[in-house]
């Protein structure tokens, strides 16, 4: 029974687990529930990966209708990777959440933290695995309003703002993708993504769908914050609290990437996006700039959460830049970065919660001589910030090093240059907090600031050996990403 | 006989219509608050009324007509109320009524 | 131990001592006699690799594979001996050096001294022994890294400015060019290994491979080559003993190493001798020969006019590398060894007189020579192997450079070279003179203070003394070079 | 006939909508914004869309408005002019607009019934239904069965809702005897509404079981019961209403809810069938079906209602007791 | 109809969108942008039902006699359309109830003007 339904429990679990999460009324337990769960997911998702990766593609119709009828589910290697992801992160920000939310949240908003946090899982993988055009809509809808809850929690009042200004954009996308997903069921009369991939190629050149391109396109690009629409972003991450940051951060925009590729590749076809659209330049375009003009930004930034978020701009760039190549290996080294932007960036975000846990600040002027009172909590951001620089044996640079071949492979040079350029910047970003915290002289009231508790030290050390780990030895990772970028494309698989 | 009925439905009909009609222009040239809500109550009871009325001459004996009379019961109670608690409402807020002061 | 377990064992040993040393905090003494018994060991390791090289085995050994078909792995090869020979032996007696050096000095935090000194060199030791492009390049940044707590040591203002400039110009330059030349090179060749004859000549044009070797030379920042060689006189504000082996000896030939390298396994010498930019590249090295120089001439900071010599005779196993001829090839990896004996021994003095004297500027140095005689005798004897006099070892790095540039006929080279010689004469000699032969302007009473401690003496001796035997016994340098250049060029 | 009844409907929307927009007095916004949803509900019913019309009325007209007005009264009425002349926005809607029109060219005309959306899936729907299903009303058969997981979807899209209101508003029990607002003169709204709530609930009642046969189901029966205990609490005070269903029973529900619906679904798992596979329910496939629909819109509603009330405690319980 | 016309309510219902998308992205008031966003997807809703008409049709409700019914699915679709819409629109309200509180005006000019003081 569990094999066999393992698609669907990926994502009813959670579901299920967050209205007893609301219903338990002591924050310990309404924690542990959650914690247990976001385990159980990451034990399901390990399955349902090696089930994949063994047996190809697998489908699971709900309620026993078959497609394009009723609603099918559709894990393919790439949405597998997804899956991993999620649940990984997931999985390693609920033991670090309980210091952390303890400090930064009222007592009587424990509990629906861990309620909101179940459902923004559910709705992530609920994307991911769906093979639905508006099934995927919904989820959507799940994941995003259980962002802004999270997000309204932060302890600043900005995060009101923040969260107001990311659940207008957010639903301006999310009513983009429905209007694209209409006129799409308009002229194909169905809503399965596949099926749909099948009857668009007659119905191709019809205006309709060039519009519903469109819409679909901005929609998403919105979610994900591809450039010129990323403004929802840096505030959103700057006051969520601590955990949420890591967990949106590593985990949400990411799946806006996803969705895309399904669109690009699965739904609308690789020839129709790129060859009619010409999708492919204008993605390059805002991506190269959002690698810079956020790069830049990010350089001056003195919170460093916003810092961060900047960085996480730019490196949505780089993905970006991956997918708009249009060729196997540019797939490949978008969703390796996809997956190593993840680790980095939760990691890095997990330091800055243990920092703001005991200075009660982010800001760079607070961090004077940070490094002798929180050795591991530096050495950690060190590590994770070196990684994004993409300096070797880590996984930054494995992606990286992707990146550039993939574009040197098609020619893009100036590209390739670039990206190579752009990493200095985040050199510099990442630097300036290392000067201030290993060289500028301490504070006044540094002293009595304490190393982070072990709870919150251990994820992020996880993360951070994830990070070397996959620098050191990245060949499984890589074939998964690259068995999902040549079934997002339609080679033959191996 | 149904010729009859017909007639008379399309008689409530229309004059549902004229009092709708007439309720109208009334909020539209009444000069204060209360004027205007006594004519909007013209509406909904008798406009609608009527309206309903006709319709159920219309439907004849069947399942739509209860339905329609449910209608009406329910016309005829929720209006003046709503009416009602929109002029204490009024009233509560200090709203002075209108007075054409050429007699005072 | 089987060769393959030693190679490894030279990366680890001082890459895990560390770990001991931080343990020992606590008690100076057993921390620095960790330092140096690892570092002896050490070079008894490497020099138990020797006869094996000579005897042409190539010990090769495989750690991991990050990406298909890139591997982390070592493999000993003649030039990475002579390296790797050069940096342990050079360890142990900077490490006697730096023990006199930090405890008169009273320096702060010396166990993060010795822990990154000892990561480093690990760094240069993975650097010798690089099996392929790819674990080389690994290595070179590793060497940047741990080299930087070791460089802002001092940890005030000016230390973070020198650290930055320091890792701006490495860490870009690699990140920019280098990486970008090794990604490119993968994706033609699809490898990175280090081949006999090189891998590129039969895959690419002329043209291309222009660009991939400028990219290469560049990109290498720690060989210094003008515009890239700013870095240098910023480290300096390092401690002395750091800046003499790191830059007089680790980083910078690691530099000029990874330079021959790249030259003799990747593109080739024959190959290179076919590349238009070649020519190019190499006026670019003897413009950076005489400009450092001149520029050398002008500085009054002892440390700082040692560095611009460094950088000059950098360009000088730059330039012999390009002349792409084999005595050329020999002579740039023996001036590595000569240069780097005898640059050490003058860093080794400046720091020495700073112990001593507290003086770092040429002008007050009238008269030094009557207080310190050992030390500015040394200092002299150096300075004569710098220029390429007989009976030094600098003579036969300078006479084997020179037959490179006939061979090549590169007449204008051979002129370079001289002038250079010339301009070191001029810049180097003056030191001595006026320490031995001016009077002191400053009445002794204040600058009075204790002698140069013992270890420092000795090791400046030792090395000195290394100058001169490597005059009347070059075999086993030259040999190595001779079995590179016949069995690979 | 029906096309003359569409364009005055749309006529009116219009208005309505440019009236709202050039609308500088919130609570009025909020009056058209009701009238709005009204209209289109209306609309709905002309375009044969019975269910939505149900829906949109309940949740557009009532709910939306009573949630506008509450948020007005808590906030401020009057809209102040922006700063800066709005020429980008301006620009960016008529390009958006003008890319819909393109977009359109090309679709099948308005009512075409050879549309390839009424070729090729809903034509299996209707065909089915009776057979597979067993129940007249098709649109309740696809929202509950055949899409039914995306039911299960918007329950919980409504959950969330629930919860976020309870993190960002939270609640505030009233005095149990404040007799609310202006005592001897609302005798009149009191009788009528004491007249009418058994009625109301019967109602959602009615709405909730007749769902198979004809426009309805647990969504909006949830929100007509709701609105019954809106009527009670804004007669007799919100004291009373939150004795009547205290808070804690409200979010017990609001979870059960959900657990209801994702219950069949794993029941039916179980049972060895897939998940939400309702025919392994039950010996015959076709009541496993009706037992299936029955419980989902059971739990549906429960959700709903819950939530429709969480969220009217939280905005109005923020008011001084007197204005609502 | 005339061929024309075969498109006239999709392009009105595209005019009321954009008046709800208008007011969305340039009103400064909260509330507003709140109305905006309702009336913005009530009118794609409309936009779906009208996509489900078919000319001479009656409501899906299977009953005896009646051939031609109108396409179920875009209802179910925007029943739970319908749903999303007021999550929505119930938290976009909380969150302008609780910034009034924090910042005493829901005018987005004014809360910037706030925004750049801290």
């Amino acid at each position: 029974m569990l094999l066999s339904n393992l698609p669907a429990l990926q994502v009813v679990i959670p579901l299920v687990s967050a209205p007893v999460c609301l219903l338990l009324r002591n924050p310990r337990h309404a924690w542990a529930c959650a914690l247990l769960t976001s385990w159980l997911v990451l034990a399901m998702a390990v399955m349902l990966v090696q089930s994949v990766y063994a047996g190809g593609t697998i489908s699971y119709a709900i309620g026993a209708w078959a497609t394009p009828w009723g609603i099918g589910y559709r894990v393919d290697m790439a949405g597998a990777l997804m899956i991993l992801i999620i649940a990984t992160i997931g999985a390693v920000v609920m033991p670090y959440a309980w210091h952390s939310i303890q400090h930064e949240l009222h007592k009587k908003h424990t509990g629906l933290f861990y309620t909101c946090y179940l459902l923004c899982l559910t709705g992530l993988l609920g994307i991911v695995v769906t093979g639905d055009a508006f099934n995927l809509f919904v989820f959507l809808e799940i994941s995003s309003l259980s962002s802004y809850v999270l997000i309204s929690l932060g302890s600043k009042r900005r995060a009101l703002t923040a969260a107001y200004q990311y659940l207008v954009m957010g639903t301006i996308g999310a009513t983009f993708i429905l209007i694209g997903v209409g006129l799409l069921y308009m002229i194909t009369g169905t809503l399965n993504m596949l099926d749909l991939s099948q009857r668009l190629p007659e119905v191709a050149d019809t205006r309709t769908i060039r519009v519903a391109f469109a819409f679909v396109t901005v929609g998403v690009s919105i979610k994900l914050a591809l450039f010129p629409l990323h403004l929802w972003l840096p505030n959103a991450y700057t006051f969520a609290p601590s955990v949420v940051s890591a967990f949106i951060a590593a985990t949400a925009t990411k799946v806006g990437v996803y969705v895309l590729l399904r669109f690009f590749f699965t739904v609308f076809g690789i020839r129709f996006s790129f060859a009619a659209m010409h999708v492919g330049e204008i993605l390059m375009l805002l991506a190269v700039t959002a690698i810079l003009i956020a790069s830049l930004v990010a350089v001056f930034q003195d919170n460093i959460k916003r810092m961060l978020a900047y960085s996480s701009v730019a490196q949505i760039g780089y993905i970006i830049l991956g997918i708009s190549l249009a060729s196997s290996d540019g797939v490949t080294a978008g969703m390796l970065h996809l997956f190593n932007h993840a680790l980095i960036k939760c990691a890095l975000f997990l330091a800055m919660g243990c920092i703001f846990l005991r200075l009660g600040s982010v800001e760079l002027k607070d961090m004077h001589g940070l490094a002798r009172q929180m050795p591991w909590t530096m050495a950690a951001f060190v590590a994770g910030g070196l990684s994004l620089i993409g300096i070797p044996l880590t996984a930054g640079f494995i992606s990286k090093w992707y990146l550039v071949s993939a574009a040197l492979k098609d020619g893009y040079w100036p590209l390739a240059v670039l990206i190579l350029v752009s990493s200095l910047l985040a050199l510099i970003y990442i630097w300036r907090v290392v000067e201030a915290a290993y060289f500028n002289m301490p504070g006044a009231t540094m002293h009595r600031v304490k190393e982070a508790p072990a709870s919150m030290l251990i994820p992020t050390w996880l993360l951070i050996g994830a990070n070397l780990y996959v620098g050191v030895n990245a060949s499984l990772i890589i074939d998964i990403a690259h068995q999902g970028a040549d079934i997002l494309i339609g080679q033959v698989l191996r | 006989m149904g010729l009859v009925l017909d007639v008379l439905s399309w008689v409530c009909l229309l004059g549902g219509a004229i009092f709708l009609l007439i309720g109208a222009i009334g909020v539209l040239r009444f000069p204060d608050f209360y004027t205007r809500l006594h004519a909007v109550s013209i509406c909904d009871t008798l406009g609608a009324g009527l309206v309903l009325v006709g319709l159920m001459m219309q439907g004849g004996l069947s399942l739509v007509t209860v339905k329609l009379l449910l209608m009406f019961y329910f016309m005829i109670f929720t209006g003046p109320t709503a009416v009602h608690a929109l002029a204490e409402a009024a009233m509560q807020g200090k709203l002075k009524p209108h007075v054409d002061d050429r007699e005072s | 131990m089987s060769p393959e377990l030693t190679v490894l064992a030279c990366v680890a040993l001082p890459l895990l001592a560390p770990a001991l040393i931080t343990a020992l905090h606590r008690w100076p003494n057993p921390r620095e006699a960790v330092t140096l018994l690892v570092s002896g060991c050490l070079f008894l390791l490497v020099y138990s690799l020797h006869d094996a090289v000579l005897h042409g085995a190539r010990p090769a050994i495989d750690l991991a594979e990050p990406l298909p078909g890139l591997k982390i792995g070592f493999e000993v090869e003649p030039l990475g001996m002579l390296f790797a020979l050069l940096a342990s032996f050079l360890w142990m007696v900077t490490s006697i050096y730096s023990i006199g050096y930090l405890r008169s000095h009273h320096e702060w935090r010396q166990t993060s001294y010795y822990s990154y000194f000892a990561v480093a060199l690990g760094s240069a030791m993975g650097i010798a022994f690089a099996g392929n492009l790819f674990t080389l390049f690994i290595f070179y940044e590793l060497l940047t890294l741990s080299t930087y707590p070791l460089v802002t040591h001092a940890g005030d203002d000016a230390a973070r400015e020198g650290g930055r400039m320091y890792l701006g110009y490495l860490l870009g330059t690699s990140v920019i060019f280098l990486l970008l030349a090794l990604i490119w090179t993968w994706s033609l060749t699809g490898t990175l290994d280090f081949r006999a004859g090189g891998i590129l000549e039969d895959v690419v044009t002329p043209g291309t491979a222009s660009i991939l070797l400028v990219l290469f030379i560049f990109g290498i920042g720690k060989a210094a080559l003008m515009p890239f060689h700013l870095w240098l006189p910023a480290a300096m504000v390092a401690p002395t003993p750091v800046s003499a082996l790191l830059h007089a000896v680790a980083v910078v030939k690691a530099g000029v190493f990874t330079i021959l390298k790249v030259a003799i396994y990747i593109f080739g010498i024959d190959f290179l001798a076919e590349i238009p930019a070649t020519r190019w590249l190499m006026y670019v090295a003897a413009a950076t020969i005489l400009l450092a120089a001149i520029v050398a001439l002008r500085q009054d900071n002892l440390k700082l006019r040692l560095a611009w010599s460094t950088i000059s005779h950098l360009s000088y196993i730059v330039l012999g590398a390009l002349l792409a001829t084999p005595l050329g090839i020999v002579g740039s990896g023996m001036h590595i060894v000569m240069h780097a004996f005898a640059k050490i021994t003058l860093f080794f003095c400046a720091g020495a007189i700073l112990v001593a004297t507290h003086k770092t500027r040429i002008s007050e140095m009238d008269g030094l020579g009557r207080r310190m005689p050992v030390t500015m005798a040394a200092f002299f004897i150096a300075s004569l192997s710098i220029i390429g006099l007989p009976p030094l070892g600098g003579f036969w790095s300078k006479w084997y450079l020179a037959l490179g540039t006939l061979d090549a006929q590169q007449l204008a080279m051979l002129g370079v070279l001289i002038a250079g010689s010339m301009l070191n004469i001029a810049y180097l000699l003056p030191i001595p003179m006026r320490a031995f032969f001016r009077r002191e302007s400053v009445d002794p009473g204040a600058t009075v203070s204790r002698k140069a401690p013992l270890a420092c003496v000795a090791a400046l001796l030792l090395t000195v003394a290394a100058c001169v035997v490597l005059f009347f016994c070059p075999e086993p340098v030259y040999r190595l070079m001779q079995l590179l250049v016949t069995r690979e060029g | 006939m029906e096309y003359l009844i569409d364009i005055v409907l749309l006529g009116l929307l219009m208005i309505t909508g440019f009236a709202i927009v050039r609308m500088r007095s919130l609570l009025a916004a909020a009056m058209l914004t009701s009238i709005y949803s009204l209209l289109s509900a209306s609309l709905f019913v002309v375009l044969d869309a019975v269910d939505v019309a149900l829906t949109e009325a309940a949740i557009g007209a009532g709910i939306s408005t009573i949630l506008l007005l509450a948020a007005v009264a808590l906030t401020t009425d009057e809209e102040k002019t922006p700063r800066h002349t709005p020429l980008l926005p301006l620009v960016v809607v008529i390009a958006t607009g003008a890319a819909l029109i393109y977009g359109t060219l090309d679709m099948p005309h308005y009512g075409d019934p050879e549309a390839p959306v009424h070729r090729y899936v809903a034509p299996t729907y209707l065909h089915d239904t009776p057979g597979e299903i067993g129940v007249p009303n098709v649109v309740t058969s696809v929202l509950a069965s055949y899409r039914g997981y995306d039911t299960l979807g918007e329950v919980t899209v409504i959950f969330t809702a629930g919860a976020g209101v309870l993190a960002l508003l939270g609640y505030r029990t009233r005095r149990r005897n404040s007799q609310g607002p202006g005592n001897r003169k609302l005798v009149v709204l009191r009788v009528i509404a004491k007249l009418f709530f058994p009625l109301i609930l019967l109602f959602a009642l009615y709405v909730l079981l007749h769902g198979d046969y004809g426009p309805g189901g647990g969504f909006q029966a949830g929100v007509i019961f709701a609105t019954g205990f809106i009527l009670y609490a804004l007669a007799f005070g919100l004291g009373n209403a939150q004795r009547v269903i205290p808070h804690q029973l409200l979010r017990i529900m609001m979870a059960v809810g959900v657990l209801i619906y994702a219950a069949v679904g794993i029941e039916s798992m179980l049972l060895g069938g897939k998940f939400l596979e309702y025919r392994v329910l039950a010996d015959d496939p076709v009541t496993g079906q009706h037992l299936g629909i029955m419980l989902i819109e059971l739990g549906v509603g429960i959700t709903v209602a819950a939530v429709m009330l969480i969220i009217y405690y939280g905005f109005v319980s923020r008011l001084h007791s007197g204005d609502m | 109809m005339p061929e024309l016309l075969g498109h006239y309510n999709y392009w009105i219902v595209i005019i009321l969108m954009m008046t709800g998308f208008y007011t969305v992205i340039a009103r400064p008031n909260l509330i507003k942008k709140i109305i905006g966003l309702f009336i913005f997807q009530t009118s794609v809703f409309i936009l779906f039902i009208s996509m489900a008409k078919v000319e001479g049709g009656t409501a899906p409700i299977i009953e005896e006699g009646i051939s031609v019914y109108s396409n179920p699915l875009p209802h179910v679709l925007i029943l739970t359309a319908i749903v999303v819409s007021l999550a929505t629109t119930a938290l976009g309200l909380a969150l302008v109830v609780r910034i009034r509180d924090a910042y005493g005006t829901i005018n987005e000019d004014d809360i910037h003007v706030q925004d750049e003081e801290d």
